[in-house]
C-alpha cells in the first residue's frame, strides 16, 4: 500500500480538529429530520452546540469542502474531502448545514455563475445565511420541464415576472428561490428558458404548503405576480437556461438515489420480519427479494461512487441510480406495510409506518418520473431510436 | 343445488339491475365527497348515508324475508360492496348487513330484523394480533359459577368504534393456537367493562381496539355452542371476507376509471399520456388483472350461494387475487397521475389507503393464497 | 328450474347414439397428442376404431355440429350444441376430428365465401376428407400481419402466385391452405389484400419443417414459385381479404386461450410442489400465486364462455384471453422447471419437461405477440388514443 | 487485509486488459458456431478451445505461480466465466481451473500444476437429489479395514462425463441431513466401479449422473480430513458459485446485446421496433437489472480475494441477482426477438437453455436469495 504522508497529515490535523471543535451534542446516531439545520435567514438554531458546530466548520469552509476559498469554501481536493467524510463519520459528527444551496446552486453557480454571482451569493451559502428553494416544476407541466410557462418580461433594467411553480421544497421558509423561466416565447422550447435567482421577500411572491396523502410536506406552490427580478439575477446566457436545469436534474437524481440509500440501511429487512413473527409464505419470498435486491442495490451505489472517485462521472446512469433506488423504496416499504398488518394502519402510535410509506410513492415521481428516467436509459445510454 | 350445472359466472338481469340502482345512487350521494369531509372533521362514520342504503334495502340483503330482508344473497351482497368499493362509500354494510347478519341468520332472535332494518350494527371483533388469524384467539372468558367473565383485547376492529353491539370471540377453553375451546358472544357495546379506543386509521374509517375488563356475560349472550364458537361465527367471517373481496374488485374499477380519464384528458410534450404505448401497455395488463379477478369474485359470490359450507376456496381465492389487483391498480394509479396523484387534493390518496386496510381485514394476500393451495391439494 | 321437454328428449337420444356409436377405444381420458385424428387425403387412421368414429360422426354432421345441415354440418342450435359437448364429455368421448378447417376455414367461409365454395369446400372438411393450414405470417412481417409481401398477380383466368409464408402449421401434411395475398401493391396496406385458397398439390408450392428451440415443431416455412390459383379460389372481394384475416384473429386468439387453460388443467401446482418435497420459500411463493392465478383464469374462460352462450359475443376480449393464458403459461412452466431442478434438465427421461417448457415460449408470440394483445385492449377495450 | 478499506469496486487496469483480451479471444474463436456444430454432432466438450484457453493461461488464473498459475484471484476469474458467459464458451473452466483449483489449493499434490496446464480436468461430484444440497450427501463410503467402499450415485454432474478426475463428497458418518461426517475423495474417474451415464442435458453441455458401485480407495484418496469434508469442499463451490454468477452475468449481457441490436435493426409498421415506448422501457428495465447485479457480481469477487471464508454472503448475492437477470434477460430476449427468437436457427435459445441450467447449478435464486438472509440476520 502506497503511503500518502501529506495525506495521513491532513487526517491526523483534521481528526484533532474534530475531537476538539465538534461539540459532544452534535455527535452520534439517531437524530431526526427535525435536528436538521437548514440555514437561513430566518433559521432558529435548535441548540447552542447547532450554532457553534455550523460557526465553527463554516469558518473553515468545510460547510462545501470542495468549493474555492475564495468563495469561503474549504478548497480540498477529492481524496482530502474523502478523508474529511471519514473522520467525520468516525466520531459520528452531524452534517453541520444541509443541503439545497450547497449540493444545487452553488455547484451550479460554480459551473455557470459570473464572478460578481459567485461572490456575491457562494459566502453566504457556506455560512448558512441565506437558505434556498428550487422553482421548476409547474402546474400542468408534468415531466414535460421544459415546458416552462412562468414568464419573465424584459423591461430595462430588470424582469417582470409572472406565473406559478409547484413542488418548491419549503419555499415557504427559503429566502430566495432559483427558478426556470421562459424569456422566448416564439423560440423552441428548450430554446426560450432562463435560469434566474428571486428574492424570496420581493413583492409579488406567495407561497402555499401542498399537504400530501402521506399528510404535511415540505412541498410548496409559489406564486409570482408582477414580481420585479434585477436583469443581474440571471445565470449563464439569456434563454441558455435549459444547459443550467439538465446540469442540476443530474444532481438532483443522484441525491435522490442517494436518498433512497441512505432509508435502506441500518438493519436487515429479514431480521426486522423475523421479529413480527409473521408466518406468512409470500411475505417471506417478498422479503428474501427485498433483502437482495437492497443489498445489490446498496453495492451499485457504492460501485458509481467508486466510480465517481476514479474521475469517472455518472453521467445518465444518474437515471439508473434514481430509477432502481425509488422503485427499491416502494418495494422495501410495501413489505413493511404488509408485515406490519394492522399495526401499521394509523397515523401514530408504535410502529406507525404509514406516512413514511405513503411517501415513498411519490419518489418514483418527483425529480423526474421512472417513465422519464427509463426514456433517459433507453435513449441515452442503450442508443434506442426515437 | 350443488348436483346441479353450476349457474352462470354473467349477471343476469335482476343482478345487472340491483348494480345499475346502486351506481345511480351513489353516483348522486358522491361518497368520496362524504368522506373527505368526515375526514377532515374527525368523524368516522357516516350514519346518514347508512339510513339512506338501509332504506333501499341493502341492510337486509342477505336477511329471510321474515325478518324483514330480501334474501337476496351473497351475489347480490357482492354487487352492492363492489359499488361501494367504486366510490369508497363508507357504511357498516360489511360488518353488519353481511358478517353479523350471517352469524345471527336462522337463530332466534330479534335483533336480525334490526340489523336488516339498519336500525342496529354490530362489530366482529376477532383478531388480536397484528394479521387476521382466529385461532391465536386468547381472549378469555373463564367461567364463574353459571356466568362468565370476559377479559383480553381485541384489535383494530373494524366499525368497532360505533357499533351498537359487538360479536367477540372469547376462549373458554383449549389454548392459544387451537381451534377449539373458542366461543362467540354477542354483548351490547356499552356493557361495563367494555373500552373502547378509537384508532386513528389512515382510511379514516372507524376501526377500534376493544378491551374486556371482567366484563360479565350469561350463557344467553352465547351465540352458537360453547366451544364450537369457530363454527358459529366462521360463516360470518367467509361472507365478510367475500364482500371485502368485492370491495377490492369495485375500489381497483373505481381508481382504475380515474387513471383511464387521466391519461386520456392529460397532456404532455403536446399529446395525450395515454397515447405513450409503454403506458397503454401497463393500463391493458391492469385491465386484464382486474377482469380476471372478476371472475374470481362472481365465483365466490356464486359459491356462497350454492353451498356456503364448502366455499372457503372460492372465498380465498377471490379475496387473494381482489387484494393483487387493488394493489396493482393503485400503484399504477398514483404513478400514472404523477405529482397530482400525491397531493391530498386529489382523491387517489383516498384509494391508495383504503386498498391497504381493506386488504389486511380478515386476512391479506398470503393468508388467503396459503389457504387456496392448503384447500386444492 | 324450466324444463326444455325437446331438449330433454334431444339428449337422451344423443346419450342412446353415443352410447351405440362411440366405439369403446375411443373414449375415457388420456390420450396423446400422436392419436388426435386431423384428416385429409392422406391420413393414415391410427386404428380402426378412429376410423369408424369419424364415420358415423360425419355421417350425421357431428364433426361440426352448428354448421347448416346443407353443408353436411349438424344443424344443432346452440342449446343443442351444449348437450351434445356434455354427453360426450360425460362417457369421455374423444373428438373425432381437428381442427384448424372446422375451427378456422369453415366459420370464415360460412361467413364470407360464395355458395359455390360452400358447397365444395364444407362438406370435405366436415368429412376429414380436407386437411388445411393458414398462410398468414411471412418472414420480416411479425406484428404487422398486413404487411403482406406474397404477391398473387392477375393473369387472367387465374392469379400467379409468389412468396414466401412462415409459422404454417402442418403444411407439408395439408391439402390446401387459405392465405393472405397482396393483390395491389399501390393501395394502403390493409386494402390491397386478398384471401385466397391453394392447393399444397399446386406445381411451385414447398414447404421446410422448421425447428424449434423446443425440438421437433408443426410449424413450416411454405415457398410459392409461380403457382397457379384459379380466380374462383378467391374468398369474398378483390382486396378485401383483410376483413376476413380479421375476423379470424379473433378466433385464433380464443384457440390459443383456450388451449392454455388445456394445459393448466389437472392437478394443482401445489400437490404436483408437494409430492417433489422442495424447501425453497421462493417457489413456494410463486407456487401460490402461480395457483391462486391459474384457478382464477380458468374462471375468467368460464365466464366468457357462459357470456357467449348468454349470447354476447367475446370480441375484442379475447386478446385479453390471450395474453392473460399464455403468460400465465409461461409463468406455470418456469416454475415446474424451478421445482423440477436437475430432473427437468434434460431432453428425456422421466420428468422431462423441458421441451414443453420451451415451447410455452412461443404462446405470447404466436397469434399475435402480447404486445399485440396489449395494443388491441388499450385501444380498442380503453379506448386509449393512438 | 479486512481491515483496510475495501477495493473498489471499479475495474482495475490490469482487470480491463484481461477482459479485452479474454472478449477479443474469444469473438475470434465464435464460440456459439463450435457450440452448435457440436451439439447438432452430439459432442458434448471441445477440448481444442479448452487447450486454446489454457494456453492463454485461464487454467490456471487461481493457481499460485508455484505451481505454473498466474494467481490474478477471484475477481479476475469472474471477468473470464463472465466473458465465455457472454459468448456460451463451452470449457471446463468452472469445474476444474475454478473449483477444482480452489479445493487443491496448499494441498500436496502435482494434480494442481497439471490443472493449471489445463493437463488434467475434474468434475465435483455433490448433488444426490435435483436440488443443489450438500448436507442429504447420502452416497456411502464404508470403511473396510483400513480402505473405503463408496457406493451410491451422484446425479447431473457438470462436466461429469469427461473429466479426468471426480472430487466426490461422500459420507464416511453421521446421517444424511447432517453437515457432519462427510469426507471428499479425489479419485481418478476411470477406477474401477465408477460408471458414468451421459444425460442428454438442454444445454448440450457434459452432464453425466455418476454412479459409485463398491468403488475402493485408500486414506490417500481423501482430500482434507475425514469426516469433515464439508471443509474440504465448501471453499471450491463457493468460488464455482462465484464463477457460475459471472457466468451468467455475461450471458444476460450477451443476450440483452443481441436483443438491443435486433431493437435497432427490426422494422416494423416501417419505423425500429426499438422505437415503440414500451419496448424502450422495458429494455431500460432490463439493462437497469444487468446494471445493479454487476456490482454484486464484483463484490463477490473482491470478497473472495479479500477473505474467502467469510465470501459466502456475498458469492451467494451474486448467484441469486445472477439468476434473476439471466431469468428476465433470456425471456426479454425470447419475446423481443418474436417468432424468429423461437427458432433453433436462432441463437437466442441456446441462452435461454444455458441460463436455465447455469441457474439450477449449484443452487438457484431461492436457495442463494435463503442463504443472504439467514446470514444477515
Amino acid at each position: 500500500m502506497v503511503v500518502d504522508n501529506a495525506l495521513a497529515h491532513f487526517r491526523a490535523s483534521t481528526a484533532a480538529w474534530l475531537e476538539e471543535n465538534c461539540p459532544e451534542p452534535m455527535r452520534g446516531a439517531g437524530w431526526s429530520e427535525d435536528e436538521i439545520c437548514w440555514g437561513g435567514k430566518r433559521w432558529q438554531f435548535t441548540s447552542d452546540a447547532q450554532r457553534v458546530w455550523l460557526e465553527r466548520m463554516a469558518a473553515k469552509g468545510w460547510t462545501a469542502p470542495r468549493w474555492p476559498t475564495e468563495y469561503g469554501g474549504g478548497g480540498l481536493s477529492r481524496a482530502q474531502d474523502k478523508v474529511l467524510a471519514e473522520e467525520m463519520a468516525r466520531i459520528g459528527a452531524r452534517t453541520p448545514l444541509e443541503r439545497i444551496g450547497l449540493r444545487m446552486l452553488g455547484p451550479a453557480l460554480l459551473e455557470f455563475g459570473s464572478e460578481a454571482q459567485k461572490q456575491r451569493y457562494l459566502p453566504p451559502i457556506v455560512r448558512g445565511e441565506m437558505r434556498w428553494c428550487q422553482g421548476y416544476s409547474e402546474p400542468g407541466a408534468g415531466s414535460d420541464l421544459a415546458g416552462v410557462q412562468t414568464r419573465a418580461e424584459d423591461a430595462g433594467d430588470h424582469f417582470v415576472v409572472n406565473g406559478q411553480k409547484v413542488w418548491t421544497s419549503y419555499a415557504d421558509k427559503a429566502d430566495a428561490i432559483f427558478a426556470l423561466v421562459r424569456t422566448d416565447r416564439d423560440a423552441p422550447k428548450h430554446k426560450g428558458i432562463s435560469f434566474v435567482l428571486i428574492d424570496m421577500e420581493s413583492e409579488g411572491v406567495s407561497t402555499r404548503p401542498i399537504r400530501l396523502i402521506s399528510g404535511k410536506s415540505p412541498f410548496c406552490e409559489t406564486f409570482f405576480d408582477d414580481v420585479r427580478v434585477p436583469k443581474e439575477n440571471l445565470v449563464g446566457e439569456l434563454n441558455g437556461g435549459w444547459a443550467i436545469a439538465k446540469y442540476l436534474l443530474t444532481h438532483e437524481r443522484e441525491m435522490i438515489g442517494g436518498g433512497a440509500r441512505g432509508l435502506l440501511g441500518g438493519r436487515a429487512i429479514s431480521s426486522i420480519l423475523g421479529d413480527s413473527g409473521i408466518d406468512d409464505p409470500v411475505i417471506a419470498a417478498d422479503a428474501l427479494r427485498t433483502e437482495v435486491d437492497t443489498l445489490a442495490f446498496g453495492l451499485t451505489m457504492e460501485r458509481y461512487k467508486d466510480a465517481a472517485e476514479a474521475g469517472q462521472g455518472v453521467g445518465d446512469a444518474s437515471a439508473m441510480l434514481k430509477y432502481a433506488g425509488t422503485e427499491l423504496n416502494k418495494q422495501r416499504y410495501d413489505l413493511m406495510m404488509a408485515a406490519g398488518g394492522s399495526s401499521a394502519l394509523t397515523w401514530d402510535g408504535e410502529g406507525a409506518l404509514a406516512p413514511e410509506w405513503l411517501r415513498t410513492k411519490a419518489n418514483s415521481i418527483e425529480g423526474g418520473t421512472s417513465e422519464v428516467m427509463l426514456g433517459i436509459i433507453a435513449r441515452r445510454i442503450l442508443e434506442l431510436p426515437a | 343445488m350443488s348436483a346441479a350445472a353450476p349457474a352462470s359466472l354473467v349477471e343476469t338481469d335482476d343482478e345487472a339491475l340491483l348494480r345499475d340502482a346502486a351506481r345511480g345512487f351513489l353516483a348522486g350521494a358522491d361518497p368520496l365527497a362524504r368522506l373527505r369531509a368526515m375526514r377532515d372533521e374527525g368523524r368516522a362514520t357516516d350514519p346518514e348515508l347508512w339510513r339512506e342504503m338501509a332504506a333501499m334495502g341493502w341492510a337486509g340483503v342477505l336477511v329471510d324475508e321474515a325478518n324483514g330482508g330480501s334474501a337476496m344473497g351473497h351475489r347480490a351482497a357482492g354487487i352492492l360492496a363492489e359499488e361501494m368499493g367504486r366510490t369508497l362509500a363508507l357504511s357498516p354494510f360489511t360488518s353488519s348487513a353481511v358478517m353479523a347478519a350471517t352469524a345471527l341468520a336462522g337463530r332466534a332472535t330479534d335483533r336480525l330484523s334490526a340489523v336488516a332494518a339498519g336500525d342496529l350494527s354490530y362489530a366482529i371483533a376477532v383478531d388480536e394480533g397484528p394479521k387476521h388469524n382466529l385461532a391465536t384467539t386468547a381472549l378469555a372468558a373463564s367461567r364463574v359459577g353459571n356466568r362468565y367473565r370476559l377479559d383480553g383485547c381485541k384489535r383494530f376492529v373494524a366499525d368497532g368504534g360505533a357499533a351498537d353491539r359487538i360479536l367477540v370471540l372469547a376462549r373458554t377453553g383449549g389454548s392459544p393456537g387451537g381451534a377449539d375451546g373458542l366461543t362467540v358472544f354477542d354483548l351490547e357495546a356499552d356493557r361495563a367493562g367494555i373500552e373502547r379506543t378509537r384508532r386513528d386509521s389512515i382510511d379514516a374509517r372507524d376501526a377500534a381496539d376493544i378491551t374486556f375488563n371482567g366484563v360479565e356475560a350469561t350463557g344467553d349472550d352465547v351465540l352458537g355452542d360453547e366451544g364450537n364458537g369457530l363454527a358459529a361465527i366462521a360463516p360470518a367471517i367467509r361472507a365478510g371476507q367475500a364482500a371485502v373481496a368485492a370491495e377490492l374488485a369495485g375500489l381497483s374499477a373505481g381508481a382504475f376509471a380515474m387513471t383511464v380519464d387521466y391519461l386520456k384528458d392529460r397532456k404532455q410534450f403536446g399529446v395525450p399520456i395515454g397515447s405513450f404505448q409503454a403506458l397503454q401497455h401497463r393500463a391493458a395488463h391492469l385491465w386484464t388483472h382486474m377482469e380476471v379477478t372478476a371472475s374470481a369474485i362472481a365465483h365466490a359470490g356464486r359459491a356462497l350461494d350454492d353451498d356456503a359450507d364448502t366455499a372457503q376456496l372460492a372465498v380465498s381465492l377471490a379475496k387473494a387475487r381482489a387484494a393483487d389487483t387493488a394493489r396493482l391498480a393503485v400503484a399504477e394509479g398514483v404513478q400514472m397521475h404523477g405529482g397530482i396523484g400525491m397531493t391530498d387534493a386529489h382523491n387517489m390518496g383516498f384509494f391508495v389507503k383504503r386498498a391497504r386496510v381493506a386488504t389486511e381485514w380478515l386476512g391479506d394476500y398470503g393468508h388467503h393464497a396459503a389457504h387456496v393451495a392448503r384447500l386444492r391439494r
